[in-house]
């Protein structure tokens, strides 16, 4: 009935219970915001797309990790990658994320954890805002050290929740903000290196840039800094690979050593937004939330869609309000992107593993010190650019052309490793 | 899309009811179709907006090079003969009231094979003039139809946001 | 009656002289379609943009070479292509192509004219349909082969203007046909491995392909085939550059012997219309004559732009129809994109150099005739792939993602060859 939808346009949101900034729980904030509380309860669904989304593979749960459902594994997957990452936990245990709904599950059940992790990890994987804001007697920053200091075990007896509504909105206007200091450090560091000083970014943002900035808060490349494992993004000199690598470069970090070739390595995470910040929609001002959180209609009203997913899961919606050709032929030109680069990784991924190969071979033979070095330093800026790709989650289409560059510059250091042990 | 394909196939019967419809109401836009004027134009137009689905396309319209020019049927609706332009007014009116009634329909809305071809016909409607010499073929399309040959050549293609961009 | 007013309309073309299929001369046509005529003439315009365009280069006319303007050197700016192209005719003269007036007397006067060059060369640089019809007494195949067979100095003498109105469109109506029996044999094999059989490009291709494929007729691939040095595109299994290589090596085709390290090369030449093919915008629909040929609006009409050039010197009209940005943020678009390419063009090119040092010393110093074949095989693969896009002209704008792809491909055949020295 038109009168009847036009009506229900027009209501207001209806308070039915008072939240505050220590209302944790999404359930009570879900009292007045059913509509976007029900999409977000939807983030435990699994469906694979044709590159991403995630599978739900059937597990016996055990007493060690009741998890029933998983996602597949990357490492069975992708061979390569296990001696990519020879000697750190990443070769023990890797899989296809999956919806946020999981975070926290995932992160406590992976068998990363045995190596024992700081509490630091839980930054990205919990609703961590009113916990960081009690540890901190109501200091966000202070609560952030003192939760990064625990172990994670003990960590994470203080969060209960995956991200939740608190994380990302004020609780008074619904407004968008940043709650994780780790991104307000790393975003006023690369805004410095831009020019501009004393950036606040929950001050000087502007709306759209914030649809993309609660997502970058964790869908970054990050590191444990120093011994207090403080928790950085390597954003210094700039958002590119170049620049991540430089900043690493220029303090001489590496996150483990590699168990085969002895190389001082680094692990690329998740650099979504960085990777999509080289790319044309970025450019064109089209923020995550436009595609991953597409407006949808709900009656006569529209509401951003808090089953948050892949778009490609959601076409209509997600890319149909900018590009009119067909859902099928958007899917398909998605898929053309990642098909190419997908072919692309491979390439890169076989190239170090040649370089691996390579230096395992001329230790056993023997070589000269200054020629291991430089095979050793090939292998980390090799396997830092082809992971940098490869941990993003989109197969190449946040940037397509950037991704291929990436890879081209990571296929040039693995040879050129293989010939510095041959000169 | 898909639902309508099947009922163009299913409910034929549906259809000449709404044929039936449709023509009453259509008679009534089309006739005062050739009237002028930016009033005329505004409430033309508005009978779509009545439907709040079609409030974004009505309120970009307003803002939109075309809006002093051409109302939504002069762009949407077939100017050949009388008889074509009732049977797409039956025919859009029918789809789009089912649609509407059931809530059944996409986010973004996707014009139709259907009114596409109609809409390129009505650019021409308009500057034919303008644009005749652009108009020509390939060799190998000389042969074919007239409409064919039209369609060769997308105003659309260009031109998609002259209406409306939404 | 929408037919019958468009009829209507075209009888306002004031037809002031009878044009027929053997009237060459464009100025005659012109008398009929004075706005396209004097938009044809101002291709002898130079404008530089930042990666494309031309520069007027003034020089002191000789009497070998009476030019008094020519374009810049692309050997003296991108040193790396004389080693390149070592022993290779392009090593001696290759400047940046300009506008569609010059093509006749820069093909004459080019120093690769010395080594002597075959009569097919005109095939793309003059209005040949009439001569091949009158060499061929109406068969135009027939005149191509009697064109083709003859020496350069004597073909010339059949030929008259630049590609002139005849050459793009049928006298009686002005459709757009194919007049180049090279590009007739191509398309039909490349669509055969589509498997489209008996594809007769004139009868079976819409409009809009047709504002693609009269471009397509030069700005391509070529090489000469056999002893009659037949002019051919290499589209038998498609239209990528991984096709096209695929296609020199079932046939052992080579165009030269590199004079350093005595491989055996293939020169690639300005494949437009092939990487546009595999770009967004070809998948998209938009076609040569759409960015290169905008429409524009002359009095009471509107007209294709018959003064082809660079579409970021006519962006507005070029690309504004279908992106609402402005036009400097077109622009920086597009150079984004291009910075980006060639900046790993020099990376691929580097990696070619140091493939063919490492193959001088090799030589040199004495290796296995093993590795040896196989480094030069490299050498060959990483040239024609980096090549294939250097001689592109779009900077890798008409397919960014796959122009990055190849350039990938070329650095890592140029650092295996290296390797292959090695093993
Ligand atoms: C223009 C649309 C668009 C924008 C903007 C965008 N993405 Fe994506 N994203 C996609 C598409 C398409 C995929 C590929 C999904 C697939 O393969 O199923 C994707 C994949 C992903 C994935 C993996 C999803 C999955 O289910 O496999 C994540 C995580 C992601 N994007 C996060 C982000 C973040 C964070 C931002 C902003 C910094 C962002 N995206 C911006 C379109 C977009
Ligand atoms: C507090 C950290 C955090 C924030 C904030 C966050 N994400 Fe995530 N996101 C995660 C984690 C962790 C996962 C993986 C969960 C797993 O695999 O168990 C994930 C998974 C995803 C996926 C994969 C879903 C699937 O079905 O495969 C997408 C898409 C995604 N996030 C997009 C976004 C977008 C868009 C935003 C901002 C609107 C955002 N995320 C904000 C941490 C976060
Ligand atoms: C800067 C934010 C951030 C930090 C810190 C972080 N994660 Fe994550 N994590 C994410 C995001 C985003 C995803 C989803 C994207 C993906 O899987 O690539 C994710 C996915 C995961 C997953 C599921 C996919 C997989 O890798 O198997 C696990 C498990 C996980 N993280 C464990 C950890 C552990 C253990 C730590 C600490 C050592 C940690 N995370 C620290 C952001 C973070
Ligand atoms: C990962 C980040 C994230 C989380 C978690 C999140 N939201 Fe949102 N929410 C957004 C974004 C992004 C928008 C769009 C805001 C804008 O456009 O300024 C939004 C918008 C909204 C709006 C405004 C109306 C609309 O739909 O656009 C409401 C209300 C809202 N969210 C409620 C909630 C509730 C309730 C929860 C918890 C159940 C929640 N959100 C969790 C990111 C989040
Ligand atoms: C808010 C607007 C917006 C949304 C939403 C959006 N796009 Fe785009 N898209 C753009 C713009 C702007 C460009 C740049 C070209 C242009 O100016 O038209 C672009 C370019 C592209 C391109 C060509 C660039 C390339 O990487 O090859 C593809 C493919 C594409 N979009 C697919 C998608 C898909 C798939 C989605 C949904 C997952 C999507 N877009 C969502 C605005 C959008
Ligand atoms: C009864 C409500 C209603 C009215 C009145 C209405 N529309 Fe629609 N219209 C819809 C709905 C609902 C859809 C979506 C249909 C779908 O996608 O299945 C739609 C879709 C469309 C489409 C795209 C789909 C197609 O069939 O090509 C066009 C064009 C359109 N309307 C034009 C108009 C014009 C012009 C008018 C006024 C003469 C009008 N509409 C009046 C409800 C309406
Ligand atoms: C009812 C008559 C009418 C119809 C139908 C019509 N136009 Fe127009 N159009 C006009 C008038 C009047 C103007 C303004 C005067 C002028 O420039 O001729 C105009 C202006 C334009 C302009 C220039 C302004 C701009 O937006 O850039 C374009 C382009 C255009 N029309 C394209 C189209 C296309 C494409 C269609 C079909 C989708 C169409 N027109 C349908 C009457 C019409
Ligand atoms: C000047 C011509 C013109 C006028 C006037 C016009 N339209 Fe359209 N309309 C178009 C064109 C062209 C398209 C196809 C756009 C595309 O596919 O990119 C379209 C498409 C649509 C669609 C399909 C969805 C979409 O956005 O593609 C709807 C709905 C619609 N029009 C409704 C209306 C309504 C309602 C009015 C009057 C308020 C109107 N139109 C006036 C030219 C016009
Ligand atoms: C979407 C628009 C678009 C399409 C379609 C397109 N081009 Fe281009 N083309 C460009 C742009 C932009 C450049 C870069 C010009 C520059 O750098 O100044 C370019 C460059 C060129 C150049 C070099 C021009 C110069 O002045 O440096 C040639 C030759 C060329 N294109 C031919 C073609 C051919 C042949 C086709 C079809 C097979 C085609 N283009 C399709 C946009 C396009
Ligand atoms: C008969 C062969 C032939 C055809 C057909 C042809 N070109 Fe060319 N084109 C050339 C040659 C040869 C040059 C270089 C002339 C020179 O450098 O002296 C050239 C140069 C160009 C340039 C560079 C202009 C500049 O100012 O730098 C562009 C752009 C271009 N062509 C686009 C096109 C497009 C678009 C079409 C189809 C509409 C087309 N060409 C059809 C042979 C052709
Ligand atoms: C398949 C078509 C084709 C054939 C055959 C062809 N050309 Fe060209 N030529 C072009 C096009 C297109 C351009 C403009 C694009 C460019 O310069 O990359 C061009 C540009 C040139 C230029 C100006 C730029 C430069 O390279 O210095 C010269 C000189 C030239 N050709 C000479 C020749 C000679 C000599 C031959 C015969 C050996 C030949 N061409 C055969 C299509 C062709
Ligand atoms: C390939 C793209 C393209 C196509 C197809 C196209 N146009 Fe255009 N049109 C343009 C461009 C570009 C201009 C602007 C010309 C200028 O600024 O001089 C234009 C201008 C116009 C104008 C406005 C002229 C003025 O300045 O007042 C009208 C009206 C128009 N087109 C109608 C049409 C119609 C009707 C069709 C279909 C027969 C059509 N166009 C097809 C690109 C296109
Ligand atoms: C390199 C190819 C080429 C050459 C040479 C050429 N044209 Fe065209 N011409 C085109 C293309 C492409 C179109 C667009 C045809 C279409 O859309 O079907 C066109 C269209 C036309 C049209 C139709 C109206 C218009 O402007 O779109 C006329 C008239 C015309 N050309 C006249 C000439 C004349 C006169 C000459 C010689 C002075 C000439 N052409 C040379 C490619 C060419
Ligand atoms: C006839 C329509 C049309 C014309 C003309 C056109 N484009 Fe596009 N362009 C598209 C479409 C369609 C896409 C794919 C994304 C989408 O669907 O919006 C696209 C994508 C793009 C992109 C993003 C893809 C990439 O390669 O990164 C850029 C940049 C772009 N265009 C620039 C230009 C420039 C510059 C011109 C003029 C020289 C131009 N376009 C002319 C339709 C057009
Ligand atoms: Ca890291
Ligand atoms: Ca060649």
């Amino acid at each position: 009935n038109i009168f009847e939808r036009q009506q229900e346009a027009r209501t207001t949101v209806l308070k039915v219970v008072d939240i505050d900034d220590n209302t944790a729980d999404p359930a009570v904030w879900g009292r007045n915001f059913p509509l976007q509380y029900d999409d977000y309860l939807k983030t435990v669904d699994m469906i694979q797309t044709t590159y991403g989304g995630s599978e739900a593979i059937p597990r016996t749960p055990t007493d060690e990790d009741p998890r029933d459902l998983v996602s597949r594994s990357k490492i069975e997957r992708i061979p390569q990658l296990k001696r990519l990452w020879a000697g750190y936990a990443f070769s023990k245990d890797y899989r296809e994320k999956r919806g946020h709904a999981y975070m926290l599950t995932d992160q406590i059940y992976t068998e990363r954890q045995k190596v024992g992790q700081p509490g630091t990890c839980i930054h990205c994987h919990a609703s961590t805002y009113v916990p960081m804001k009690e540890l901190g007697e109501g200091d966000i920053h202070a609560g952030f050290e003192k939760l990064n200091a625990l172990p994670y075990m003990e960590a994470k007896a203080h969060v209960k929740h995956p991200v939740a509504c608190i994380d990302c909105h004020e609780p008074e206007t619904m407004a968008l903000r940043i709650t994780r200091p780790a991104f307000m450090e790393g975003i006023a560091a690369f805004k410095k290196s831009q020019g501009v000083q004393d950036y606040d970014v929950n001050r000087d943002a502007t709306r759209q840039e914030m649809r993309s900035f609660v997502c970058g808060q964790c869908h970054v490349e990050y590191y444990f800094q120093g011994d207090e494992k403080r928790l950085t993004y390597p954003w210094t000199e700039g958002l590119t690979v170049d620049a991540a690598y430089s900043h690493f470069e220029s303090s001489g970090f590496k996150d483990w050593t590699h168990a085969e070739t002895g190389a001082p390595m680094l692990k690329a995470q998740h650099p979504e937004f960085e990777l999509w910040s080289q790319g044309i929609h970025s450019r064109a001002g089209v923020a995550c939330a436009d595609c991953h959180m597409a407006y949808k209609r709900v009656g006569a009203m529209k509401i951003s869609d808090h089953h948050i997913r892949s778009p490609l899961l959601n076409v209509n919606a997600a890319c149909g309000t900018c590009h009119k050709t067909g859902d099928q032929e958007l899917i398909a030109r998605t898929e053309n992107i990642q098909a190419r680069h997908q072919k692309l990784v491979k390439i890169a991924l076989d190239a170090v593993i040649d370089l691996i190969d390579d230096i395992n071979a001329a230790k056993a033979n023997g070589v000269a010190e200054d020629k291991m070095k430089a095979a050793q330093q090939w292998q980390r800026k090799a396997t830092f650019y082809v992971d940098y790709v490869e941990a993003e989650n989109s197969s190449g289409f946040h940037a397509g052309q950037e991704a291929a560059r990436i890879l081209a510059e990571s296929i040039d250091c693995s040879r050129k490793g293989q010939n510095a042990l041959r000169e | 899309m898909q639902m309508i394909h099947k009922l163009k196939r299913e409910t034929v019967l549906y259809l000449i009811i709404a044929i039936f419809i449709g023509a009453i109401v259509g008679v009534g836009t089309f006739t005062f179709g050739y009237a002028k004027g930016a009033s005329y134009l505004r409430s033309d137009s508005q009978s779509c907006a009545n439907c709040h689905v079609m409030q974004g396309h009505f309120d970009a319209w307003v803002k939109s090079s075309h809006g002093k020019f051409a109302a939504c049927n002069d762009c949407h609706s077939p100017h050949d003969s009388a008889a074509s332009a009732y049977y797409c007014k039956a025919r859009n009116g029918f789809f789009h009231s089912l649609a509407f009634t059931t809530g059944n329909y996409e986010e973004n809305l996707r014009i139709t094979d259907y009114n596409r071809r109609i809409t390129e016909q009505a650019c021409r409607n308009c500057h034919a003039d303008l644009v005749h010499q652009i108009d020509i073929r390939a060799v190998g399309e000389l042969n074919q139809s007239a409409v064919e040959n039209l369609e060769s050549n997308s105003c659309i293609r260009c031109h998609s946001t002259v209406g409306h961009d939404t």
